[in-house]
């Protein structure tokens, strides 16, 4: 059981960033695409309760 | 050399349908009212005008370019088009109201079709008071229903005491329309 | 005009990817645990880098993942032109962004490993190079996506260009290869050698596989936000026009 | 008056920002080409920390003209530029609106990732400020030189090419001026002042004589 329980090392600081920088880039990925999942089921369900898609669909046809 | 020899008087009150066959120099004509073009011969005169501002900032010009940003909505086409032009007047909502685009406010401009996207052209002249309408050819890509709404946001204007100059191959719709003839 | 709305193909893979969203995620977030616990606590600190090779378990796996998620892209593309199937554009938009974030990734944590070894941030190095090429040619990919808005019209083109560099990339690693051998700078030292020691490997492959999961996961998600944005498109112009018609006809809206 | 200056600076940000604004192209290409110079002088990172302003430096000013003849054609082909010539506001300051929402897009974006690519070209660490220091200063001169050049461009209906082949030799005396501030800050004799006081004087002139430039060749527009 080496690794970190023996102390991390000259370069701690490197380790760290790049993990951080990893976690932070994936973060972001992930927040953004969540979000824009949201904002897209948040506009389709609006417009099918005002009937956008199916009831003007018969409509027209 | 476009034409020559023409002269006419403009009141308040008043409307003139431009007409003459393509290329007679309708838009010459309206270009230089606004501005963008110099006549050679000849002067356009402003009577009455308190300051000595210019026709062009005191005239609404809707030509075969509607002015529109495809990737903004039409309502921020009319909020800019009111903050650039000034002494607003309607609200973009209400002006895109009376030319029956309401509903599509928040819908980017690239996607309305050319008639939609000349009624929000035509909502322009709601959105800031101008005393002088220049419209080229304003009933072009628009249905029966919408020529009538235009017609009569025309009789409104001249009923307070505007003044219409609007390029155009068939009738304008409006009575006491004096035309004015370029060329053969 | 019916028929547009409720396209078969997508709405099956909704249903597909709601169902099998949660699992994926859950996996992937268990893999990752275990490997960066594995990674941290029982990897032993390699003799001559010492505990910089820790870095390794995110840079390998984010360089993996940028080439994987490329090839997945070329594949996209060829179903957006081979075999015109309508969710190939789908995925191969929503996966530019996504293997962009991981060249990204490999990058920073690359120059971050160099520093401690070779003392600057950023070494021409023939790995690190490519895989900067391939960022712009991922940046690239995407602001063609968001110069294009029409998504039908847009889809050809980003196939085509998509195509244009996968088989440009091998010929990039090639030529970069060559032009780092030929101009050979002195202080570049192998990185890492082709043996790794079990204990590190183990911790790497479980790590491999729980990013490529999240990836994957996170890509589905993409795509299902991408399905949802082109059908409201299609909805909201579909709505101004009937309301439109209405407006004609003097109905109130 | 006022909020018609704000309404053409608001809305070129926008448009700038939105999908199909094309803002972060000028970021991407600058990154294209200063990746690509090493490619052609070879990876020695003694040689390229050497040559790393001038590199970064030509970068910037090429990303700033490639993208301005669409500065003012795009609103010459849809109408709005009639627009903003009917109002009220005089065409210098809403040339000097687009001129800052220009820059705003893209000069100042430029300066601020500067470091990041001083990485690539092993830019000394005592030089990175100084260099995103000219940058900041000497990309307002690019964009309003440029504007003058996009305004002819758009009058004359001729976008393409043309804007950068007439405004590049005006943009002489800022290329100058920039890169040896930036060098003087990583060494050499000149004091890092001298030369950068040259340039904000430059780049001040360049904003008053570009807008004035470009109003008056909007202004004789056909």
């Amino acid at each position: 059981m080496s690794g970190l329980l023996d102390g991390i090392g000259p370069h701690a600081g490197f380790i760290l960033a790049s993990y951080g920088v990893a976690a932070l880039v994936l973060a972001g990925l992930t927040l953004a695409i969540l979000r824009d999942h949201a904002a897209q089921k948040r506009a389709l369900d609006a417009l099918e309760r005002r009937g956008a898609g199916r009831r003007s669909g018969r409509e027209m046809a | 050399m476009i034409f020559e020899g023409l002269s006419f008087t403009l009141q308040s009150g008043e409307a003139i349908a431009l007409t003459g066959r393509n290329g007679a120099g309708k838009s010459s004509l309206i270009a230089m009212l606004c501005g963008r073009l110099r006549p050679d011969g000849g002067s356009i005169r402003l009577e009455g005008a308190e300051d000595e501002a210019d026709l062009a900032e005191m005239s609404h010009l809707v030509g075969h370019r509607d002015g529109l940003k495809t990737a903004l909505t039409a309502r921020e086409n009319l909020a800019f088009a009111q903050d650039v032009l000034g002494n607003a007047a309607a609200t973009p909502d209400e002006a895109l109201a009376v030319v029956g685009l309401g509903h599509a406010a928040e819908l980017p401009a690239g996607y309305l079709s050319a008639g939609q996207r000349r009624r929000v052209a035509l909502a322009r002249l709601l959105v800031s008071r101008r005393p002088y309408w220049l419209l080229d050819e304003p009933l072009s890509a628009l249905d029966t229903a919408s020529q009538a709404m235009v017609a009569g946001l025309m009789r409104d204007h001249l009923a307070q005491g505007g003044a219409i100059l609007a390029a155009t191959h068939g009738p304008l719709g409006i009575e006491g329309a004096r035309e004015v003839r370029i060329g053969p | 005009m019916a028929s547009l709305i409720d396209l078969a193909n997508p709405t099956r893979f909704m249903r597909f990817s709601a169902a099998l969203l949660p699992w994926l995620a859950a996996i992937a977030a268990l893999l990752i645990a275990v490997g960066l616990y594995l990674a941290w606590f029982s990897a032993p600190a390699d003799y001559q880098q010492g505990e910089t090779i820790r870095i390794m378990f995110i840079h390998v796996p984010a360089a993996w993942l940028a080439m994987m998620f490329y090839s997945m892209m070329a594949l996209s593309a060829l179903g957006t032109l081979v075999w015109r199937h309508p969710l190939a554009d789908v995925a191969q938009k929503a996966a530019a962004p996504i293997g962009a974030c991981f060249a990204l990734i490999c990058l920073v944590s690359g120059a971050l490993w160099g520093k401690p070894m070779w003392g600057t941030y950023w070494v021409w190095d023939a790995r690190l190079t490519s895989v900067l090429v391939l960022l712009l040619i991922y940046l690239g990919i995407i602001a063609l996506w968001r110069v294009l808005d029409d998504p039908s019209r847009a889809a050809r083109a980003v196939a085509i260009l998509t195509l244009v560099g996968f088989v440009n990339v091998p010929i990039i690693k090639f030529s970069v290869d060559w032009w780092n051998t030929l101009h050979q700078p002195a202080s570049v030292l192998r990185m890492g050698g082709p043996t790794i020691h079990p204990s590190m490997l183990w911790p790497l492959l479980i790590l491999a596989i729980g990013f490529t999961l999240f990836a994957l996961a996170l890509h589905m998600v993409a795509m299902r936000a991408e399905i949802m944005r082109r059908r409201v498109r299609t909805l909201t112009i579909l709505e101004a026009e009937r309301l439109d018609r209405l407006a004609a006809q003097g109905v109130p809206a | 008056m006022r909020r018609a200056f704000f309404a053409i600076l608001k809305r070129d940000l926008a448009v700038a920002g939105r999908a199909g604004g094309g803002g972060e192209l000028a970021l991407v290409f600058f990154l294209t080409l200063v990746v690509l110079v090493p490619f052609a002088l070879g990876p020695d990172l003694n040689l390229l920390s050497r040559i790393g302003p001038a590199i970064l430096w030509l970068g910037a000013l090429l990303s700033v003209l490639i993208g301005l003849d669409r500065l003012f054609q795009s609103d010459e082909e849809d109408g709005s530029l009639d627009l903003i010539r009917a109002s009220a506001l005089p065409l210098e300051l809403a040339v000097l609106a687009k001129g800052l929402a220009h820059w705003l897009t893209t000069g100042l974006p430029l300066a601020l990732v500067s470091p990041l690519l001083g990485l690539l070209v092993a830019l000394p660490g005592e030089g990175v400020l100084p260099l995103v220091a000219t940058l900041l200063v000497g990309t307002p001169a690019l964009s309003f030189i440029g504007a003058g050049g996009a305004a002819l461009a758009a009058s004359l209906r001729r976008g393409g090419l043309i804007v950068p082949v007439l405004v590049a030799p005006l943009t002489v005396p800022v290329l100058i001026f920039g890169v040896s501030a930036a060098n003087a800050a990583v060494g050499g004799t000149v004091p890092f002042l001298t030369p950068f006081l040259i340039l904000c004087a430059i780049s001040l002139g360049a904003i008053v004589v570009g807008t004035v430039a470009a109003a008056a060749a909007l202004r004789s527009a056909d």
